[in-house]
């Protein structure tokens, strides 16, 4: 069991596959993607989604630490044109065939 | 005259679940059409009118009159964004104002399909190729508004890529669609109709009727948005529909079209895009307040127009064309 | 006799849809009707049921019998809900009691629909002002539950306002859809039915069977809830419509309705509500336990009628109507 | 006179749709059918051609040429895994090998409907039992392809059930729902026909013609694939079904079927599951990559069937059955 | 990049206007919020979604930490009479102009 | 107010009930599953979702710390399997009657 970040970006639809590349650039090359996201940000609300195509994805990121530098860099230009939020954690990643003994 | 004509179109069921959608917002009643069901609905209203117009485009041909039609609705679609551009400068910043001038410079295809069940339900003939005029004018408005931007600002240079910009406008999913069934159903014409009639004809109606429950709801949503657009967007969100069609009526008599095709003409100069041009906006004019444009198409014009304006517009054309 | 009709009824298709859901379920098969699809088709569910009713009832007029039959309706949504109450209340207590209680004092619509199918196909008439009694029905029920909650609980006061519950009441999606579209049929007619006949006519039947093949997962699904809610309830959601079929159809009797609208009617009184009440009570009575009331709803009553029930009960018709 | 027939099967409105949805992808389009929506396409698509098959299978009753189909369709179903999975091991590891020949062993049901809608475009008869044996095709692929696995891997023991391979061999939704349609079709017969028409037999070009559209897009997405699966699998992906299809004519001939059901046998043979299969694949062979199973079925052999193959394969009849 | 409060809540989508409601008087005014969310929690499962219409939502909202007493204030009495469950972490925010600085 | 972990996990849908049941026998009853989850990971994207039948889910549970260790020994054989991640971090969970007295 090791620390890895995460990586949680709201934003609307049609930025998706901008950030989708900001990730890959940045070296995190796994991503989840939810669709249909409805909510409320500094630009009013998103709800009628599928009329307007306005409507919101929330993408989630896992990466090694190293990686949330790049990633603010090439994400936060989008964001701060586009709209949308971007906000990193901590946790603990179960995947390595080591990370029982770890426990 | 004209209130009779009101009085039918609204007691047409499309009109009536319009208003059903619109009231269960009112009246908070939870009723919804579940995502992605709308998105279906109007995938399928594309398509049927696109690939319906194709069909009857391969019947008619491209005559005089299907090219002089074509290039009046490509003229509306670049003048309306301008004149309408300046308009709203008086009010409202660079962006806003162009974002909303390309908004009423292009059309809505549901006003147009509302229209067009409006006149097969009075028994009044319009032509197919008005579709092609329908495709052609979606496009121009949101590359007209982004010259506009690009005149108007002069502080720092805007970094967007024009590739990307025509993709957004002649790529989006409706115009695509609405151009690829059009296409197809030149292609594949009679033969074609056929086989997919039951489909594309006798669902058509109902489709459409269930679409604009949702159009009412969605419609009802907006409104409280339109307060803080103020009296003048609101204004302007019914004067300027009905001063684009009269321009539009004005043109269709001069290139003499047929009271069908003048009625959906001046729907297309009337209507405003609540789907096509808010999305290209949000992209290519990001400065731009979304419920500003999204609000006034949605909440004001397009209501006016499949209550007021369709036998607003038809009474103008029984007075001038007889 | 009964069992020929049973058999008959069997034998159609949305029935054996509904079975195929549950063999589904049964064998652990992964067949699933991806949500909203099903919310879609009960939606158009309701709107084509009203939208006929609407047309029909402008056709029959509000007469004498109509305002009769809409009388018994009001009277049976009131009467099921108490005395099954009391009956619930000797082995439940007072929240389960009336939530339980609601939810069979109101109908399922889809039930309803089912039987007036098996009617179509057995070419026996019915009036289309039956669809007003089903509206009628749906909401007295949860006020009924709510009163009886408050009657028979005396410790706190309960925090909750009437305007909250009679809006959930009233103005709940399903009974929303339905009032509206009857409505809109009865303000277009025939002249609106027209248009729309491929749409809620064509269709009707091949929706209710995709449509019953969903129910069918979902009442499979249910079913293992059955072991926690025990043989009394089991046997309560079994008896319970056969007993309120019975009562439904001596008032019937009583003002003379024909066959047809006589089985309708005794098929709302059987039915049990799964949707709008469930919703209802999860608000209103959130101290109940949603997996009593749903899944003896579903899981029991449900089946029970669309199978046994609706070919019983015009078992009984044809012995005591001739 | 091959060139004619494909010509005039691409321009039918499917085929053209699913070019428009490869088109969208080329040239970066956003148009796309939101999930679910195509699911929902194709549990339509299964029970319209399973209803119907079963209602023409109670008809012409279950004679010899029907049980001898039957039991060509199963030896093909046999055959076709076992012989692939030699070739595909020259190139590949076992794993792979056996997941792709499972794949081209099982079929695709909308290239069978593709090429049944062709058929009754040019007005040549089959025979719904067909159904059955597109039906009988889906799952011993997948079962052969696992005794390949097991037979060929020595090093460890693999840890899977028996039970569960079969539950996912011959219960996963598209098997479960065909051949539930079928029986049901064939319980209801003529009449359970004439109720569901409108539903299964009106709407049912138009679907597959929109799901043909969705399958345009998911094929072209997948294409970039191709590059990381080599020219190997690509030649395999266009060469084996014509191989198949012309083993499946060679017994159609020697059983002596009618040319409409022949030309269905070939599809059945030629075709490659893209979803029962890979589904059943990730589950029992999880050590084979997907990207290799599902692009080649799904961008190569799947397109090339249905544009290219059925007008041959339908030529290869047209040279010998006269 | 600074220090926020992620507030994650779980619930039937009856309750998510009382919820917003709940968040917007304690001063949250962003959320995000995924609807048909299938899940098995004290009151059993909710998988039959739209037959029942007793799905559930995943509502996320991000705050500053002093919002968070408040929104708890307000959540918890309609969490403890309609059920579901509200979850509170910390993650760092990306989107003032300086965050890179402080990375 | 109390400490709880958070598990996140992403996998294919045919995992689901796999995973699920390896939850329920490591003591962890409450569960939320998000549907539809496009992504990309080790294994190449998933998007093409219903087509295929190979979409994500997000399944979210949260449980006491002394939990993850059984479920981690339950789940992990099957994401090495099948493919799937796992994470793990702290959240505070509100829902106990005295949470508030302890912000
Ligand atoms: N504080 C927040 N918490 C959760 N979601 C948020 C928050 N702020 C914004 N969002 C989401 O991000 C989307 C875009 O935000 P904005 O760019 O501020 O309009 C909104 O529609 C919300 O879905
Ligand atoms: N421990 C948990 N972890 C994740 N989700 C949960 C948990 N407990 C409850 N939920 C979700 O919250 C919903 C309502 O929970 P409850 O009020 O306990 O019935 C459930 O249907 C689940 O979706
Ligand atoms: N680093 C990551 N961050 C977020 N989601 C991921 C990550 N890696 C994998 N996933 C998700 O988990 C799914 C399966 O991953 P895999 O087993 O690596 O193919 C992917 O399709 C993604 O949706
Ligand atoms: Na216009
Ligand atoms: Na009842
Ligand atoms: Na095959």
């Amino acid at each position: 069991m090791h620390l890895v970040k995460k990586i949680e970006i709201i934003a609307n639809s049609f930025e998706l596959s901008r950030i989708l590349d900001g990730l890959d650039k940045s070296g995190v090359h796994g991503h989840a993607v939810i669709r249909n996201v409805a909510g409320k940000g500094l630009r009013g609300t998103a709800e009628d989604l599928d009329m307007t195509m306005l409507d919101n994805v929330y993408i989630l990121a896992f990466c090694m630490p190293e990686h949330v530098k790049p990633v603010v860099e090439n994400i936060r230009p989008l964001l701060n044109k586009f709209g949308g939020t971007c906000y990193i954690s901590d946790v603990m990643e179960i995947r390595s065939t080591k990370c029982i003994a770890s426990l | 005259m004209d209130v009779s004509l009101i009085i039918s179109n609204i007691l047409n069921p499309p009109i009536l679940f319009f208003f059903l959608g619109m009231t269960a917002v009112f009246v908070k009643s939870d009723l919804e059409i579940p995502a992605p069901i709308p998105k279906l609905f109007s995938l399928y209203l594309l398509f049927a009118i696109g690939f319906k117009g194709g069909v009857e485009l391969i019947k008619s041909g491209i005559t005089q009159e299907v090219v002089l039609t074509l290039a009046a609705a490509m003229f509306m679609a670049c003048l309306v964004p301008i004149y309408t551009f300046f308009i709203l400068k008086l009010k409202l910043d660079t962006y806003d104002a162009a974002a909303i001038a390309a908004t009423y410079g292009s059309i809505s295809a549901v006003t147009f399909i509302t229209a067009s069940a409006f006149l097969t339900e009075l028994g009044i003939h319009f032509d197919g190729y008005m579709v092609a005029a329908l495709a052609l004018m979606e496009s121009p408005a949101i590359i007209v508004g982004l010259i506009l931007v690009n005149l108007f600002t002069v502080d720092e240079k805007r970094d967007f890529s024009w590739p990307e910009v025509l993709q957004e406008a002649f790529l989006n999913s409706s115009v695509f669609l609405l151009v690829g069934s059009l296409l197809i159903g030149f292609l594949t014409g009679e033969h074609g109709w056929k086989v997919l009639e039951p489909f594309t004809q006798g669902l058509f109606y109902g489709v459409l009727t269930f679409f604009l429950l949702d159009m009412g709801l969605v419609a009802a949503r907006r409104i409280k948005d339109l307060q803080k657009t103020g009296v003048f967007l609101v204004l302007f969100a019914i004067l300027i529909p009905i001063v684009n069609a009269g321009i539009g009526l004005a043109i269709a008599k001069f290139i003499s079209l047929p009271p069908g095709d003048s009625l959906l003409f001046a729907v297309l100069c009337a209507s405003a895009s609540y789907i096509a041009v808010p999305a290209a906006m949000r992209l290519t004019v990001p400065e731009a307040n979304p419920s500003l444009y999204v609000s006034t198409a949605l909440a004001v014009t397009f209501p006016f127009n499949i209550i007021v304006g369709i036998p607003l517009y038809l009474y103008g054309i029984n007075l001038f064309w007889r």
